[in-house]
């Protein structure tokens, strides 16, 4: 079996996992609290990402006060040293239409599940640093900024937990890394809670249609999964401060 | 930072008197706390992330590319992006420009891997918050992102200059880069005293800031005088550059060694 | 965007209320697209999209230029999307990084770009150094909702019409036939991406939404500019008559139940099915009678 | 020549303006709240831009776009609207020449479905100024409104606008000319060009009656 | 270790919990992980299978009950009325943060683990002036939104009784202006929660004479007095808000806390001087005798100086910076802030002649658990 073969007919893939696995999923919270009001670090596989939010605060610019709700605004940094090759364009990456198309994207899905309404004439500014992307990156900066505005204290209806699903001829491989990514046709997708309810789905390249329901029923297993695995840090984070707490 | 007059003149009282009292009781030449981790990004060479104990952050990554060194002769390469500022702000475009000036004291011998090809290492600057001038916190990362790198192993002949071949390196073995990156101080001048490490409250007091960098056991250039705010800056005592270039001589080699010793 | 345009909190209710009700402004049922309308310009590769009021101009152009470095086998492709205060106050001279902006230019993009609608080794014409450099560019006029819907539809039309310039290659010398001298070419369309917007209404509370059990979100197809500025979410599905998804966006918004959105799906694949049709048999049209003018044009000469 | 007014429902003033080869779509929105940089304390502020049929403005398109501009501003009643803005976009459709050799043709459109335009939004003008394209072929005859063909076989070419008062062309309001000629050829330029006006601004009234009539 | 500079490194990680996963993964956590938390699901690396359930359920029964996270049922019970920090559908409630449940009389509400400031009408806070408006300052209090200190909320030069006038409005920078430290009270809160604040007590006002630093608001617990004399001459004010003002201790602070009748009856007049009347006149403390013409002297200009007292010595300043490093370990360690943990801490402090060797993580960390020790001691003593 080669080295490089996406999906073996032994059921493996590239890094060993099996159709249906995860990448490992290790996160912190609370991690730059001098920083931040709230702040989660967040590995996904080998995508390494920082997400701080700071507010919600009095917003700088008249034009992002709203009477009835907080302003949510949301930068992506994709570091030039993110990839194994190091981006060569010269300019700011933070301009890019792929950029902006992505913090769009995550502002109109977090507008939704973050309850705005109660922080009126202020802003929700959430920062997102990618250290390092292997694929699948969307759906991870979807789970840190979950966790980030937890960490927050920010109000919310339910986890969001994103990932992203590619489709191997006929089988559906679970949370893509950056090679599998390029080998096919991927679906990312953004869970509300244990619902099957999709804040965001996107769809890059082809894929047959009568193919997509079945894709959408592993993502939001996933989805499902890598809630849980956020749930289950945070309670651990929460444990340990409502411990420190009762030294109070 | 804005502070109210009266925490102003406190501060810059405390801080001008015989002896000096520092808002946290540091010494002149004592450095706040700081955390550094390094190596932790396996898609580039080297790595470092420096935490001052006042959330101040940079993470730095170096990133290693196969040049030919006729053509290309700078080797070493700085971007630094600071969190919230624009890529063409002055503060991003001073530290950027400063610290590829400080980094030719680098020997890029060290670098060279055939007679035709080197190594040029690209080393990126994340400074992810900062509360004062975040130079010395960006020194500090470099040196350390520099310590920790590894580069392949040549296994191709040195002498190239004949064949029309890419230099080939070992499958995995990794050689450890051994250069000696500089440091660069900041220092506030504050009436006739001056300190090392400027927090944000002693940055905001200060008469005038100095940058000291210092490499291989010597003082070098630059060095240059910083306006470290807008209200209290003027003109200080020449001796106290002097006196600057004495502590940073006197302690950068054990801050060298406290930041090797990983 | 520049401008925020708002509709008035009395003209939303009664459009929510009659939602509700299941009635739309314009009469239509919930899953009923609009007419579009197909008409050409003078020249090759010069289109016009209304659907219903709004209106969509795309004209293709083509030079001859240097290929990628990194892509020598390969042509050229651009899709410029350009607004203007012309299509509505909503939009900005000059500024395309406005949210809205560029999420239609990057789903345009992915529809039929990303997706190779375009045979762009076809484009190349000599490996490395020449090859063509077709551009689309997308003019929108008039907006009354669907732009993407209409801007998709436009482009693969006016590619579908559009014929460059024969050519002739003498080693590295080309020769650019000129149009009246001999026919031009087609270019290579390898399928026919269509995109279908659903827009979806929540008629309850965020809550119920979140937790309900019901699923009592609304979903119309194709909403105009009033639905549009009222609704809570989007959901563009780009498919072709093979049965493919070419690209599906749902940038955030109302959260909404999988199953839906697979409806929405296969309700996108009847409509691509009628518009790729429609596209078709207007662009055989139009050439067709080109032909007829050409062929009284060379009967004239021959005279 | 034809002209289709009020061709869009999104803006205040806007006209599909066609002649044999050119298409031309104008959309005039105003007077509206201008932005802060924008704003003139004693007047009406003028946004304006020229789109091209094919790929990004150029150079080319902004070169119209002074042209059209110094014609506008010299018609506009900007008096009237202090601290207002007015936007005008003109998208080229179809250029009607070849575009790397003239922008005649595009420029007299531009200018024409502009004034459709701004009397379809109802902002006040101080006069009519209507734009013909001139031909002076190597025979000397010149030719108002020429073709393609006749474009590139031309001596010289010039676009002329007029100021028309009580329906008559009255000053030049600019004049854009290309290639050689001489003294008596511009005399002779003109006059053709005032018999097109004449025509055009028949054309013109027709047009705007017709609309007034539905209304 | 370098006394010029403290160094914590690690190689080959992001962060320290990291590290902590690779030592210790089969251990439980303790206390010594304080920046943050590891996913437990280390161990099952590789394990995961779509049929292995996650852990969340059990652990949800498991841990205190009371510990909710985002989008989780709280009850079905409809008796409940539904505080922050929750939502509803039907009869349903849910939790809308992470946080403990508190439950109060049929209020039911979640408080999250950490948020910003959240002000309440009467809590004592450290503000600073953030934009001088129209007849009212805008001060940051370290809350979602800056509070308003009304020009009519403030004791103006000239006496209690006098009244406001345009040139007032005029001047107000020469009150207040931006940068400007204060302590006041929370007056009442606005509809969408922004605090409304008024400085009309002697106690309130214009700060000087010392050093801010700063906490998280969580640290710091509400109580009936938070201005406290410590020993070595030095009185804090420890804001609700987290913000903290150490400075010289005044006559004033001497005053108010050198009561005839014990501290609690001093505690007692404050509580009532802060339920005076809008004129503010009784709300200085119940030395009558005193307080009248105090009242005439501090009501003059001087309360609004920036000029900081001359008498203040060195070493006063170097107590200061103790005990501004005492707080900053204190916060380090997560531990509550008291008056009570303060004075302890500055005992345990003073085993470090140089105050600048507080600032070192393992200094911080011995100090805190000092603090913690000397408390249970004295618990038990008592």
């Amino acid at each position: 079996m080669s080295q490089f073969e996406v999906y073996s007919p032994e059921g493996l893939r590239m890094d060993g996992r099996r159709w249906n696995e995860l990448r490992r999923f290790e996160t912190s919270i609370n991690t730059h609290s001098h920083a931040a009001d709230g702040s989660s670090y967040l590995e996904q596989g080998n995508n390494k990402i920082i997400t701080l939010v700071k507010g919600p605060t009095e917003p700088a610019l008249r034009s992002q006060l709203d009477q009835t709700k907080a302003t949510l605004s949301i930068s992506v940094n994709v570091t030039k040293f993110s990839k194994f090759e190091r981006s060569k364009s010269t300019g700011n990456t933070k301009n890019e239409r792929r950029i902006l198309e992505m913090q769009t994207a995550l502002v109109r899905t977090f507008e939704k599940n973050l309850m705005l309404n109660l922080y009126p004439r202020t802003i929700i500014d959430i920062e997102i640093h990618v250290l390092q992307q292997d694929g699948g990156i969307l759906g991870s900066l979807i789970n840190g900024i979950t966790l980030a505005c937890i960490d927050a204290g920010i109000a919310m209806y339910d986890y969001i937990s994103g990932v992203s699903i590619g489709l191997y001829d006929t089988t559906p491989l679970l949370d893509v890394n950056s090679l599998e990514e390029a080998a096919m046709s991927c679906v990312t997708l953004g869970v509300v809670g244990k619902s099957e309810k999709l804040s965001l789905l996107q769809v890059e390249d082809k894929i047959p249609l009568d193919r997509l329901e079945n894709v959408l029923a592993i993502g939001i297993a996933g989805a499902h999964r890598i809630r849980d695995l956020m749930d289950t840090a945070l309670r651990a984070h929460a444990e340990k401060r409502v411990l420190n707490a009762s030294k109070r | 930072m804005t502070l109210s007059v009266a925490e102003k003149s406190y501060l810059y009282d405390s801080l001008a008197s015989t002896p000096s009292v520092r808002p946290d009781g540091r010494h002149q030449h004592q450095f706040r706390p700081i955390e550094i981790y390094t190596d932790f990004l396996p898609s580039s060479n080297g790595s470092s992330r420096i935490i001052a104990s006042d959330g101040s952050e940079c993470i730095v990554s170096v990133k290693a590319k196969v040049v030919d060194h006729s053509l290309d002769s700078d080797l070493l390469q700085v971007e630094i992006d600071i969190a919230g500022e624009r890529d063409d702000s002055l503060i991003t475009e001073s530290c950027t420009s400063l610290f590829n000036k400080v980094l030719r004291s680098i020997d890029t011998k060290k670098l060279q891997l055939t007679k035709k090809y080197s190594f040029k290492l690209f080393i990126d600057v994340l400074v992810l918050s900062s509360n004062s001038y975040p130079v010395s916190l960006i020194s500090f990362g470099i040196y350390s992102a520099l310590n920790s790198t590894a580069l392949p192993k040549l296994v191709s002949n040195f002498d190239d200059l004949e064949v029309e071949e890419l230099p080939m390196f070992h499958d995995y073995d990794l050689v450890p880069l051994e250069v000696n990156a500089p440091l660069v101080f900041v220092l506030a001048v504050v009436k006739n005293n001056i300190f090392i490490d400027p927090a944000a409250n002693e940055s905001e007091v200060a008469n005038n800031g100095l940058i000291v960098s210092w490499s291989d056991g010597k003082v070098i250039a630059p060095i240059r005088t910083i306006a470290l705010n807008e209200t209290n800056t003027k003109g200080f005592n020449p001796q106290l550059i002097q006196q600057g270039i004495k502590l940073v001589d006197q302690y950068a080699e054990e801050i060298a060694k406290a930041l090797t010793n990983l | 965007m520049a401008k925020d345009i708002e509709v008035s909190t009395a003209e939303s209710q009664f459009i929510l209320e009659a939602l509700k009700q299941n009635y739309r402004l314009d009469g239509r049922s919930f899953e009923q697209f609009r007419d579009v309308k197909i008409t050409f310009g003078e020249e090759l590769g010069d289109v016009l999209v209304e659907l219903g009021r709004t209106k969509v101009h795309c004209k293709i152009s083509s030079s001859i230029t240097e290929p990628y470095e990194d892509r020598p086998f390969e042509g050229l492709f651009f899709i410029s999307t350009e607004s203007t205060p012309m299509a509505g106050p909503q939009f900005e001279s000059g500024n395309n990084t406005g949210e809205d902006e560029v999420l239609i230019s990057r789903i345009i993009e992915k529809a039929v770009r990303r997706s190779g609608a375009l045979d762009i080794e076809g484009l190349c014409i000599v490996a490395g150094s020449k090859c063509w450099a077709v551009r689309a560019s997308v003019h929108f006029l008039d907006c009354d909702g669907g732009f993407v819907d209409a801007s998709c539809i436009a482009v693969m039309t006016a590619l579908l019409h559009y014929r460059k310039p024969d050519i002739t290659v003498h080693g590295e010398k080309i020769i650019v036939h000129p149009v009246d001298e001999r026919e031009p070419v087609a270019l290579g369309i390898l399928h026919i991406p269509v995109c279908v917007t659903s827009s979806f209404f929540n008629p309850v509370d965020a809550e119920q939404n979140i937790k309900g059990e019901e699923n009592s979100e609304i979903v119309l197809v194709d909403a105009t500019l009033k639905e549009e500025l009222l609704r809570e979410g989007v959901l563009t599905v780009t498919l072709n008559k093979n049965r493919e998804v070419v690209q599906v966006s749902k940038a955030g918004g109302l959260p909404m139940d999988a199953m839906t959105l697979m409806e929405c799906c296969h309700r996108a694949y009847d409509i691509t099915e009628r518009i790729t049709d429609q596209i078709l048999a207007a662009v055989k049209e139009d050439i067709a009678k080109r032909d007829k003018y050409s062929a009284i044009l060379s009967s004239e000469n021959a005279r | 020549m034809n002209a289709e007014i009020s061709y869009l429902d999104n803006v205040d003033g806007s006209c599909l303006y066609n002649t044999p080869h050119t298409r031309v779509v104008a959309s005039a929105t105003g007077p509206v709240e201008p932005k802060a940089r924008q704003e003139l304390p004693t007047q009406l502020a003028l946004e304006l831009s020229v789109r091209p049929a094919a790929g990004v403005a150029t150079t080319r398109e902004v070169r119209i776009q002074d042209s059209v501009r110094a014609v506008i501003t010299s018609i506009l009643a900007a008096y009237k609207y202090p601290r207002q803005l007015c936007q005008l976009t003109l998208q080229v459709l179809q250029a009607g020449e070849s575009e790397e050799l003239f922008h005649c043709l595009e420029l007299a459109a531009c200018v024409n479905s502009a004034v459709f335009a701004l009397v379809d939004a109802g902002v006040a003008l101080t006069a009519l100024a209507l734009a013909t394209t001139v031909a002076l072929a190597h025979d000397g005859t010149a030719t108002a409104e020429p073709s393609r063909q006749q474009l590139m076989d031309a001596r010289s070419v010039h676009t002329v606008v007029f100021r028309i008062v009580d329906g008559k062309p009255e000053d030049i309001l600019s004049m854009d000319s290309h290639g050689d000629f001489s003294e008596a050829d511009i005399l002779k330029v003109l006059d053709v060009a005032e018999t097109s006006a004449k025509q055009l601004n028949a054309q013109f009234r027709e047009t705007v009656l017709a609309r007034v009539n539905i209304v | 270790m370098s006394e010029v500079i403290s160094v914590v490194s690690r190689n080959g990680a992001f962060q320290k919990t990291m590290i902590m996963e690779e030592f210790s993964s089969d251990e439980s956590e303790d206390d010594y992980n304080m920046t943050g938390s590891e996913d437990e699901e280390e161990g099952e690396e590789g394990a995961e299978k779509s049929s292995s359930k996650p852990t969340s359920k059990k652990s949800s029964k498991n841990i205190d009950s009371e510990l909710m996270t985002p989008g989780e049922l709280i009850t079905s019970d409809p008796i409940w009325m539904r505080g922050h920090g929750t939502y509803f559908l039907e009869n349903d409630t849910y939790s809308s943060v992470a946080g403990r449940v508190s439950k109060v009389n049929k209020l039911l509400s979640v408080i999250p683990l950490k948020s910003r400031y959240a002000p309440e009408t009467g809590d004592h806070v450290v503000g600073r002036i953030a934009e001088v408006s129209n007849k009212r300052w805008k001060v940051d209090i370290g809350g979602k939104q800056h509070a308003i200190l009304m020009l009519g909320s403030v004791n103006l030069p000239g006496g209690i009784l006098r009244r406001k006038s345009e040139s007032d409005e005029l001047q107000m920078r020469s009150f207040l202006k931006e940068g400007d430290l204060l302590n006041a009270e929370v007056q009442s809160l606005f509809q969408d929660g922004a605090a409304s604040l008024h400085t009309r007590s002697l106690k309130y006002g214009k700060l000087r004479n010392g050093q801010f630093c700063q906490v998280p608001n969580s640290l710091i617990v509400r109580s009936k007095n938070h201005t406290h004399n410590l020993p070595g001459n030095v009185t804090v004010v420890l804001g609700v808000n987290g913000y903290i003002w150490l400075r010289m201790t005044s006559s004033m602070d001497l005053a108010r806390d050198a009561p005839p009748g014990g501290s609690t009856q001093v505690s007692g007049g404050e509580a009532s001087g802060r339920a005076a009347g809008p004129t503010g006149a009784v709300s200085l403390n119940p030395n009558a005798s005193l307080s009248i013409t105090r009242l005439e002297e501090e009501s003059s200009w001087k309360i609004y100086s920036d000029e900081n007292d001359a008498s203040i010595t060195n070493q006063l300043k170097q107590t200061i910076s103790r005990y501004a490093n005492i707080i900053k370990a204190l916060a380090f360690c997560e531990v509550g802030i008291t008056h009570e943990r303060i004075v302890l801490g500055y005992e345990a402090s003073l085993a470090y002649s140089d105050v600048g060797a507080l600032i070192q993580r393992d200094n911080m960390e011995a100090l805190g658990a000092d603090v913690l020790n000397a408390e249970r001691m004295r618990g038990n003593a008592e």
